[in-house]
């Protein structure tokens, strides 16, 4: 596990990943005053997870404020806020809503470094919940990540704990370049653990070992950390040692540690949630096949949701979401092969 | 509701006649121009149910089927909370206090027409005829509630916000260049106007005349924010002059103004003469949706004055006023209303579950390998 | 190479790609009433680079026509127009702009017969140039297909000759269901070749063996066709035997083709224009990774554009865009391995 | 620009003065209402010289310096088509018979103010102090032209339309927040103002008292399509008035009258009343741009009324009248633009062309471990 980055405090206090966000931009307003919170429903009532709780409240309604209904505008106001020399962090209230913005984000958020040469750069972060698995409507389960992470200039990161949540943000929002912070929906309140309090970065870029094992690489982010983790356990039970990689930032992805896990077990799963054609499972299968084959006694599986929209049906939506069943399955697969 | 739409309409004077022509630096306009929409809302009955200009009323059977309406999406509206909180619903998103606003303007359709509405407009789709078994499996997140009937034209509820306005625009302009004089209707939110796909239709169906009719449901928030953070406009009705149509703004809880106004519109419109704002102006009473807590940013006080407003009330003393109902009539109604409500939903409850693979249904007319190979996948794993 | 649908009729014609497109709009607006065209500048224009020219004059106002400047709405007018049971063809006028419509792309277009359970479906065509190499301003180069093959319900045609641009484009036109028909620019004028004249259809989903080789098998499509071929040409120089697979259709992808030829070669080699992270290629990759572990003999390159935006500094654009040599050194790498 | 923005501006009757409050259903609204922009562009200057209201015009030297900036600019565009011609410029949009429209807004700024221009906008970012020789560079899309001067906030002309809205708004709040008086001003075409992104940031910035001016030049097309194709509106000006801004329409080929209403919405945003529409009404006398063939979709007529209205015709005829320009003045004026043009085209032939290497940089502040091996990828093919 990469070291946390500044020393952090000695005390900790047990957090959901929520209240560990929710700490992260305390902290990031407290320190900065050009750091700015905006969204829908950021402001009076909190978000509607209430990542931004209290913080009105806390730090007036100038720099913690409700925007119109408006995603494009959301992220093209931050843009111009970054380029007037602020720290704009922007909540979209669900990843499928980041569509409106995608114009912002695809010809200007990761361009104005590169079209001005470097007179302008934007530190900005645009934090979302995304993912399935809690019964939401439609639309509101969507995994965007690869068409972000496929925009040149800007960063993407994906939190899987409270402890990385809150050490990952407070990176972002201290990076001179945009970043998208994607949080799970799932993990919002379904586990706790002890936080540092206090501040602290984690490094961006930097992938996670969670669990060790000679076996199986599978490198996954965010919801699905838990899911192959599990996945890992139960295999474990079989023998079968599986050493699950958290890339935590997907640009710049942690290659590195992929590889050289990978030239240790000889076989790789990738687990995310999103849709299989063009999901970034396909761009870190793409990598290890591009740097790697040497290595490979199997083929590299992809564990993931299905070229179908995520369903808004209640009843069948955990058929879509990967579980750990089928990631065991995928596991015993290339053990197998 | 082709009974309503033959109503006889009367001339609402804050509308759109075509004023003289403005002295224009640009005299190619092609279209008649409009005056700009009053701030004060159109309003037929005033709240304590007296007419301000009786000759003006629509014919009493209209009025005693908006009730019916009205009374129905209540109840429906009422109902969909106990089913909630008793696990029967998986969300709703309630609209108590607007039942004027929805049923006066979907009342103005018939069943030839589209109807694209939000989340917030069950009672809309209700009244134009779907089926309130379908729509409770909606709500249930049933595909049963996904694929809408075959003689309707209404599309499932919009989550998105904004996103089906140019859809509507697309269909108008698709009965259009057929023939037909069928109009598309389509509503939004006051937050849901601040999104950049309002203004772009509104601005296609003005330059390409489709028969569309825009209706713009101001009750005051977008969840926890006000319109007055939403947008520094007092009178979003205004917005259509800026397209060149004509806006109306209108009292949203007075059903015999929405449905005249609504129903000159769509006579515009099927009269080739394009497209209308309409802004009705409302109170969201209710929470945002059943899961919502409204004290987090909003007081008693913010509501208090609504709540007399109540639309049913104020056309329900005009009706008792006027003999159109009677106390026992309306006991009856109610009665039938109930009745209604729990036969489907015991029709409701009869519709299966969905099976596993479904999920990979319908994406296109032909599955694709990949799918074919993924369906597998899935067949495989329930097998399991 | 596959067969053409219909029997073409006796004659053909010497065409350029743009003139086979206009040839294949005016034959599905002849063939069919309900078949209408708009965008910006398509109607008394006939487009910036003339695939519509001479259309409305023909079919009138009606039925081929100039919208307002506004994407978002131009996808979304199309799609109402879909529901309502016409076929409409929208025109993008470069892809670079078709992200203000990407939310009605990702919310809508790819959704309306899963979320209506097929009460309604989308007969609909979106139609963009793309792809650099002609020295055109800011993002007028873009290669966006990586983004709309990751949307579930659309498909993503991109031809590489003028023969398959208008059997294609036919296909896609009478396809029930949405498709993007991406145009390389660089291509619309830059070959001629005889083109078969009146109706015909080229199926989607059959990608193209353009050259036949046992060494190596290059995937790619579009405008990266004739770089790979040259390549390809240069290695048979050498007396390495190169098969070019023109996969045509992105979406679905004919992964049988590609997988057969990897069984013959064991060597891949992936080309696209786009930037690297995230790219379509990527997703050829992981097939191939997935699938034909056992024949791969080397790794699995890419050869792309490169994670950056397309540089809109004509002096070294050429820079950006892959060519000949450099597809030609990967091909010599996986040969050498 | 100082010695502009300081001039002294007369109020123009059709503008913004707060009416009396309007009846309105919403007594929450906390700022004040303003009269819908008249049809009538505002003009000071009728096209034969003559002044409605001597008294109304700015100092003979602010009158003079507007001239200037005109004929400079005139200038440029003149010389950017033969430059283009003779393969010294790779793509130049003019903006001939637009030059009030550009030099009268962007005069009323000052080089602490942010300027968001589109492509067509060459004019203003030169009146504002863009030097030559980089706009030069710029149109020869080479990086030195892409690196704006630290000592203005004058942005890279926006190719993709509209989407600069926001950001303009972004850049006007952070002012505001920051406690600045500072002030940003954003471009938009007649086309341009049909994108979602110009409604949205136009309500935003009313939304947020944002200190932004919004300028949107209607030249009567976008490449071919003409404004009452785009539009029903045939005032869009008045769009304005749905987001509770002040809107004007100025006659855009009268630089007295477009820099008088700008100065005093900037003058408005500096003291904290928020955001102006001005809407030039003004025309594309001449191509899309310099590789546009315009005979494919207009004929002469359309363009020939346009040309008696040139903009620099009309300040020539008032000032050679009043006395403050002479026949030997505008000859010397001539010469010395010409010569400061000349040696800006010669120091902009000798920036460097730019390294291959130059793709990949200023991506992020630290390259990535995948920029890093890109990077040597290229170096290694170019050094092949
Ligand atoms: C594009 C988009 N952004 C955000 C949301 C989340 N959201 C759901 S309802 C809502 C408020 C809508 O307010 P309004 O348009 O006034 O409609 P109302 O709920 O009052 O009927 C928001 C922000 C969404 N569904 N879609
Ligand atoms: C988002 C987007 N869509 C399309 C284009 C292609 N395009 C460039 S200029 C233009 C017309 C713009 O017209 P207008 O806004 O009136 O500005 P003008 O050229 O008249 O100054 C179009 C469609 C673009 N640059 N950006
Ligand atoms: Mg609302
Ligand atoms: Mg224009």
């Amino acid at each position: 596990m990469t070291a946390l980055q500044s020393p952090p405090s000695q005390t900790s206090t047990t957090r959901t990943m929520v209240a560990a966000i929710n700490d992260a931009l305390a902290i990031a307003l407290e320190r900065d005053p050009t750091t700015y919170l905006f969204g829908e429903d950021v402001g009076v009532m909190g978000g509607v997870f209430r990542a931004s709780d209290g913080l009105q409240a806390r730090f007036g309604t100038e720099r913690v404020f409700d925007t119109p209904l408006a995603e494009a505008s959301i992220v093209g106001m931050g843009i111009g806020m970054g380029l007037a020399g602020l720290r704009p962090i922007a909540e979209i209230q669900f990843a499928g809503f980041m569509y409106p913005a995608l114009d912002q984000i695809l010809s200007h958020l990761g361009r104005y470094r590169h079209r001005t040469r470097s007179r302008y750069h934007l530190p900005m972060v645009i934090r979302a919940p995304y993912g399935g698995g809690v019964h939401t409507p439609e639309q509101h389960a969507d995994s965007p990540e690869a068409i972000l992470a496929h925009v040149p200039g800007v960063k993407v990161v994906i939190p899987s704990t409270p402890t990385d949540a809150k050490g990952l943000l407070l990176a972002a929002i201290e990076d001179p370049d945009p970043v998208f912070f994607l949080e799970a929906i799932k993990l919002y309140r379904s586990t706790k653990e002890s936080v540092p309090d206090g501040h602290y970065t984690i490094p961006l870029g930097k992938a996670r070992v969670v669990t060790e094992g000679d076996d199986v690489t599978v490198i996954t982010y965010g919801g699905m950390v838990e899911v192959s983790v599990k996945a890992a356990e139960a295999a474990r039970a079989h023998g079968i040692g599986v050493e699950v990689i958290d890339l935590r930032t997907l640009v710049p992805m942690d290659l590195e540690t992929v590889l050289h896990s990978v030239a240790k077990t000889g076989r790789a799963v990738v687990v995310t949630e999103a849709p299989r054609t063009g999901g970034f499972h396909s761009e870190i299968s793409a990598n290890i096949a591009e740097h790697a084959i040497d290595s490979l006694r199997a083929p590299i599986l992809r564990v993931t949701g299905y070229d179908a929209p995520y369903p808004p049906f209640t009843a069948i939506e955990d058929v879509y979401r990967p579980n750990p069943v089928r990631v065991a399955r995928a596991i015993r697969t290339v053990m197998g092969y | 509701m082709t009974d309503l739409a033959s109503a006889p309409t009367n001339s609402a004077p804050t509308t759109s006649a075509p004023q003289t022509a403005l002295p224009t630096a640009d005299s190619s306009a092609d279209f008649p121009r409009h005056a700009p929409a009053t701030d004060i809302p159109f309003q037929l009955l005033a709240p304590d149910g007296n007419a301000h200009d009786p000759a003006a009323l629509p014919d009493p059977q209209t009025r005693l089927s908006l009730y019916r309406h009205m009374r129905r999406i209540r109840h429906f509206d009422e109902r969909g909370w106990v089913l909630y909180r008793t696990g029967r619903l998986g969300v709703f998103p309630p609209f108590k206090g607007m039942e004027a606003s929805q049923v006066g303007t979907a009342a103005a359709l018939t069943s030839d027409d589209w109807l694209f509405p939000t989340y917030r407009d069950t009672g809309a789709a209700l009244t134009l005829g779907l089926p309130i078994a379908r729509t409770l499996a909606y709500w249930r997140t049933s595909p049963h509630g996904w694929h809408m009937p075959e003689h309707l034209k209404v599309l499932p509820f919009y989550i998105p916000i904004a996103t089906q306005y140019p859809h509507a625009v697309g269909a108008a302009l698709a009965e259009q260049r057929k023939g037909t004089n069928n109009v598309a209707m389509a509503y939004i939110g006051d937050g849901g106007s601040s999104e950049g796909d309002f203004h772009e239709a509104l601005n296609f169906a003005g330059a390409l005349n489709a028969p569309c009719i825009f209706i713009l449901q101001n009750n005051g928030w977008a969840i926890s924010v006000p319109t007055r953070t939403q947008t520094r406009a007092v009178n979003l009705a205004r917005r259509a002059d800026g397209y060149g149509i004509p806006g109306v703004r209108v009292d949203g809880n007075d059903v015999l103004a929405t449905y005249q106004v609504t129903a000159e519109a769509v006579a515009r419109a099927r009269a080739g003469e394009g497209p209308t704002l309409i802004e009705t102006v409302t109170y969201r009473i209710a929470a945002h949706t059943v899961a919502d807590d409204p004290t987090r940013y909003r007081t008693d006080a913010d509501t208090a004055g609504w709540a007399e407003k109540d639309p049913i009330t104020r056309l329900r003393l005009h009706l008792l006023a006027e003999g159109i109902l009677t106390e026992e009539s309306d006991a009856a109604l109610l009665k039938e209303i109930a009745e209604e409500f729990e036969a489907a939903l015991n029709e409701a409850d009869t519709y299966p579950e969905p099976e596993p693979a479904e999920i990979l249904d319908h994406v296109f007319a032909e599955p694709t390998p990949q799918l074919v190979a993924q369906r597998a996948e899935i067949l495989r794993e329930v097998g399991e």
